[in-house]
């Protein structure tokens, strides 16, 4: 029922009003003194050297890439859970397909190291 | 009329009620998990703000509230500002779908704030969208640690999504439904609760979350020994508290809904035995409450024994340990219905 | 009424992101709007009661296609990025086919809704705690060939990113 | 003009990480001090290690060659500043042996069993941080309990916790306070079963085992090239302890075993120095029940002058060979005081130890090698 979504808007609303408001009020009650060095980013006490937007492993990138395929696949499985007593066999063997089908590829990018951090 | 008094003003109550609660619960997590640390390791803990240190949360929030908000010069003013926001509020607009009593508690308006049809979907979904407000968080510092500590914890925290994902199928294949009332009233009508249908799938579901918090033995990406505070190493007073907040409130989080889907909910220990009803004179959400409590404490009953894996590891551990065992354990279950059906 | 209101104020709010997407000089700021883009699309889609969907758009798009974006943003280095030029070569293409979408837009608009063939959603959607069953029937049965193939295409996909990402692993 | 993102670029910069340069420390809470590590990072992974060091000189040999010898002693409470006993034990026995002064047996067996107790609350000290590098907080504070436990013994007996002036040129300030020695038995007792606890929490640790083991390998053949002693020496099976080698004090009247390693890991070093802590441990309760009785001084000159000349003593302090090397030239202070720090040589294998491992592991490897910065800035 739509309306029961209602509830979800309003807690946005309130989750959202909270540190706004926290914000806000600390702004009246805290100090404010910047100076140069407080607000150099932190290097362990030293200046830093570079810029620290360089670009970082592609591995990152891989593993993000496998995480929306497997989500993908979770978000499959989602009504089939749901749905299971009534697909039943034919719901198991169709699932099964599936995942083997992932599985090939699964297997492949553990073969390649894909999942190994080196 | 009636639509606006059961869909706006009831639940603006309990919403406020829910956030008070969780506030003040989150508070004090910090004083319980300083205490219980400290008690682990022959100290006191926190003993100087009122008696027995009662008031030391209460002190820690004030003492947030004034610290001074240091923006750092090279950061994306704009992006910095909301980043902690990003994490925060899904970290609590999940708790509009958690069940904490039957739907005929609380003078029959339900013991929740609302009960849709996706829930746990909409769980799963919404807790998700808080490892953008760390992503984002690390990057508008524009300082390498806390850019560092991002990379990894996304991550972590997206590696263990997907595993803990297959795990809660799991119990959808037992419970066949995405609502968690549903899901509830499925493991009292059944007599049992489903940790005991599901335990492969508890134990995936329960040390996925402890990764996807950061908690230790997975707590990387704050690893301060490490990276010193990791995405939030530039971040300081009220801003610092919001990011403090989100990783409690998804303690807590994780803990409701292993709860939820593993120990019955609202539901007194065996349920259906009627001998035991005298453990009735509880009410449903304390129960509730006290299971969650007791995962709580499992929390930081780990952290203050076990050291820290290396990211190297963790990420192992996620993808080649916990992913085909909960895809096995979806497998399995499956086949095993087959013979009930 | 309260429905148009619904409708129009999140068509706004989607239309007003999306916008902001490409005019947004920072990557990581248009990553910001497009996730606000996205969870306009979710509102819509609870609005049409299309619920799993809108769980699937949050899960999907907004927890991971987004992590993905930043990844990739924080990969091929921002500043770059920053400084280039708006205009390129591409824009006469780009100004042809925005021609060619807006005709098709405005022909639309001018014939109004007749030209869409509109059905009330069939009961069993309407009704609690149903919409996932519905869509998990029609995606088991009616279009199961569908489905199996999804699963090679997130093979493809799983495959190529390794193979695209580092040769030599 | 194409503006294609990754138009510049070839193939190869796209898809790898740039080299990032980070700086760990002076300011960082693992590098146990202010030592400043410049690690170039390719990802997460070590390639190169540069370690900038100096946040902490004070030059205390400088001070020391302008002062009278027996003045000397207090500033070298301050080298090792976890170890102080030890550092004491070295200047007073390489003045007394200029001197050519024999000191009483009572004082050896006082001197040796401080030294060991010393030698236990450094490990302590060592284990503690070590694990909560690695990320197991509740060893840090185990660990400090009983090193507590030492530092009122210290307390009792020199009148300071830290920084103690143990040792006097020729003996010692006082005789042991009424019920020392029931103390120190009280502490012998208790200790051993401490380390068990330690070792429930950690030796079998699955976590533990795979932050450890096999990170920061070194040869023996390398780690004696690279000069390295104690711990870090023995974790890689090299059997050199001065106390074996060269006894000095009353060591040689004590049974006790050197641990050795075998893997020259991070793992080993951790197993060495558990294990040395029972020895010491051992060699303590020996020292108690042998507590010969006699006078606490040596008869000493009033005024220090030793003979013209070069010597060097060194003892095996918690972190390696702590040697002294004086010049004396007939007069009351020193020609030129020189202190072969261990942890300064040991940190010399940083560079080689970390090569190709993560960033965390290069915390765990920092934590292995025992540093103390103020010993080696000084």
């Amino acid at each position: 029922m739509l309306v029961s979504y209602v509830p979800i808007i309003i807690f946005l609303v309130v989750a959202i009003s909270l540190p706004v408001v926290g914000l806000a009020a600390g702004r009246l009650l805290r100090p404010f003194n910047p100076f140069k060095e407080k607000l150099m980013p932190y290097e362990c006490g030293v200046d830093p050297e570079g810029d620290a937007r360089e670009r970082y492993s592609v591995r990152y990138y891989i593993i993000a890439i496998l995480f929306v395929v497997f989500d993908v696949e979770t978000i499959f499985l989602f009504p089939w859970a749901v749905l299971y007593r009534k697909l039943a066999l034919f719901g198991f063997i169709e699932m099964l397909i599936f995942i083997l089908i992932l599985m090939v590829g699964y297997i492949y990018i553990w073969k390649k190291g894909a999942l190994e951090w080196v | 009329m009636n639509i606006l008094v059961n869909y706006v003003v009831i639940p603006l109550v309990k919403i406020v009620v829910i956030v008070a609660i969780l506030s003040g619960g989150i508070a004090y997590l910090t004083l319980m998990e300083r205490k219980v640390i400290a008690r682990l390791q022959h100290r006191l803990g926190p003993m100087r703000v009122g008696w027995h240190g009662i008031l030391q949360p209460i002190a820690d929030g004030l003492k947030f509230i004034i610290k001074e908000d240091i923006i750092p010069i090279k950061a994306d003013r704009f992006v910095f500002t909301i980043a902690p926001g990003i994490s925060l509020v899904p970290a609590f607009i999940v708790f509009s779908v958690i069940p904490f009593g039957p739907p005929d508690s609380l003078w029959g308006t339900g013991g929740y704030v609302t009960d849709v049809n996706i829930a746990l979907l909409f769980a799963v979904a919404v807790s998700s969208v808080g490892v953008l407000g760390v992503i984002l968080g690390g990057w508008a510092s524009n300082s390498k640690y806390p850019l560092l500590g991002a990379l990894r914890s996304s991550a972590q925290m997206v590696s263990y999504e997907v595993a803990m994902g297959f795990g809660i199928i799991g119990v959808l294949l037992v419970a066949n439904s995405l609502s968690l009332v549903e899901i509830v009233e499925k493991q009292r009508s059944m007599g049992v609760w489903f940790f005991f249908v599901q335990p492969i799938a508890f134990l995936i579901y329960y040390f996925c979350g402890m990764a996807e918090t950061n908690r230790l033995p997975f707590d990387l990406p704050e690893a301060e020994t490490e990276l010193v505070g990791g995405f939030h190493t530039e971040y300081s007073g009220f801003r610092f508290s919001l990011f403090f907040i989100a990783e409690y409130a998804n303690m807590i989080t994780v803990s409701s809904l292993a709860v939820t889907l593993f120990f019955g909910g609202w539901l007194r220990p065996f349920s259906s035995v009627a001998a035991l009803s005298f453990l009735d004179i509880i009410p449903p959400p304390l129960w509730f409450v006290i299971k969650v409590l007791i995962f709580l404490y499992i929390f930081i009953w780990v952290r203050g024994t076990l050291p820290r894996f290396r990211f190297d590891q963790l990420m192992r551990i996620g993808w080649k340990v916990f992913l085909p065992v909960a895809m096995a354990n979806v497998m399995v279950t499956g086949a095993i219905l087959l013979k009930f059906l | 009424m309260i429905d148009q209101i619904i409708f129009y104020t999140l068509a706004f709010i989607i239309v007003a992101m999306s916008l902001m997407v490409i005019l947004a000089r920072n990557a990581v700021r248009s990553a910001l709007y497009l996730i606000s883009a996205l969870l306009g699309f979710a509102a819509l889609y609870i609005r049409l009661q299309a619920e799993l969907l809108a769980g699937v758009q949050i899960l999907v798009y907004v927890g991971g296609i987004m992590v993905l974006f930043l990844f990739v943003i924080m990969l091929v280095s921002v500043r770059t990025m920053e400084h280039q030029a708006r205009q390129t070569r591409q824009w006469k293409a780009a100004v042809v086919i925005a021609l060619g979408v807006a005709a098709e837009l405005i022909y639309l608009i001018v014939r109004g809704g007749s030209i869409f063939v509109t059905k009330q959603p069939p009961d069993a959607l309407l009704t609690k705690s149903q919409n996932t069953q519905v869509v998990g029937e029609a995606l088991y049965s009616t279009y199961l060939l569908p489905f199996e193939i999804a699963s090679v295409l997130l093979l493809v996909a799983m495959i190529g990113a390794v193979v695209l990402a580092k040769k030599k692993i | 003009m194409e503006h294609d993102i990754f138009g510049a670029i070839d193939e190869k910069t796209v898809l790898d990480a740039n080299q990032v340069v980070i700086n760990m420390g002076p300011q960082h809470p693992s590098t146990h001090g202010v030592l400043r590590v410049k690690l170039t990072l390719d990802g997460e992974r070590v390639i190169d290690t540069d370690c900038i060091i100096g946040y902490l000189h004070r030059g205390t040999e400088k001070i020391v060659e302008n002062r009278p010898y027996a003045a000397g002693v207090p500033y070298f409470d301050r080298t090792d500043y976890v170890a102080a006993v030890s550092n004491n034990l070295g200047y007073v026995e390489c003045v007394e042996k200029m001197l050519g002064v024999e000191v009483p047996p009572r004082v050896q067996y006082i001197r040796t069993m401080m030294t060991e107790f010393q030698r236990i609350a450094s490990h302590l000290l060592w284990l503690g941080t070590h694990a909560l590098d690695i990320g197991a907080m509740t060893v840090f504070l185990y660990a400090f309990r009983e090193r507590e436990e030492i530092l009122k013994l210290f307390e009792a007996l020199f009148g300071a916790r830290l920084t103690i002036h143990a040792f006097r040129i020729g003996g010692l300030w006082q005789d042991l306070p009424v019920g020392f020695l029931d103390a120190c038995r009280r502490f012998s007792d208790t200790i051993g079963e401490h380390i068990n606890e330690y070792e429930g929490l950690l030796t079998n640790n699955r976590i533990w085992l795979e932050r450890t083991r096999d990170i920061g390998v070194i040869s023996a053949q390398d780690a004696i090239d690279l000069g390295l002693t104690g711990p870090v020496l023995r974790g890689s099976g090299v059997n050199y302890d001065v106390r074996k080698a060269r006894p000095y004090s009353a060591y040689a009247d004590f049974d006790f075993d050197i641990p050795l390693g075998v893997h020259g890991d991070t793992y080993d070093r951790y197993l060495v120095r558990i294990e040395e802590m029972r020895q010491s441990n051992r060699i303590i309760q020996q020292c108690i029940t042998r507590m010969p009785t006699g006078p606490i001084r040596a008869k000493a000159p009033r005024v220090i002058k030793p003979p013209v000349g070069e010597y060097y003593h060194s003892v095996e302090g918690p972190k390696g060979e702590l040697g002294y090397y004086i010049v004396s030239e007939g007069k009351t202070s020193p020609y030129r005081v020189r202190i072969r720090p261990p942890t300064f040589i040991n940190l010399q294998a940083l560079k080689k130890l970390v090569k190709g491992h993560l960033v965390a592991d290069v915390v765990a490897i920092i934590g292995t090698l025992d540093i103390v910065l103020g010993e080696i800035d000084r």
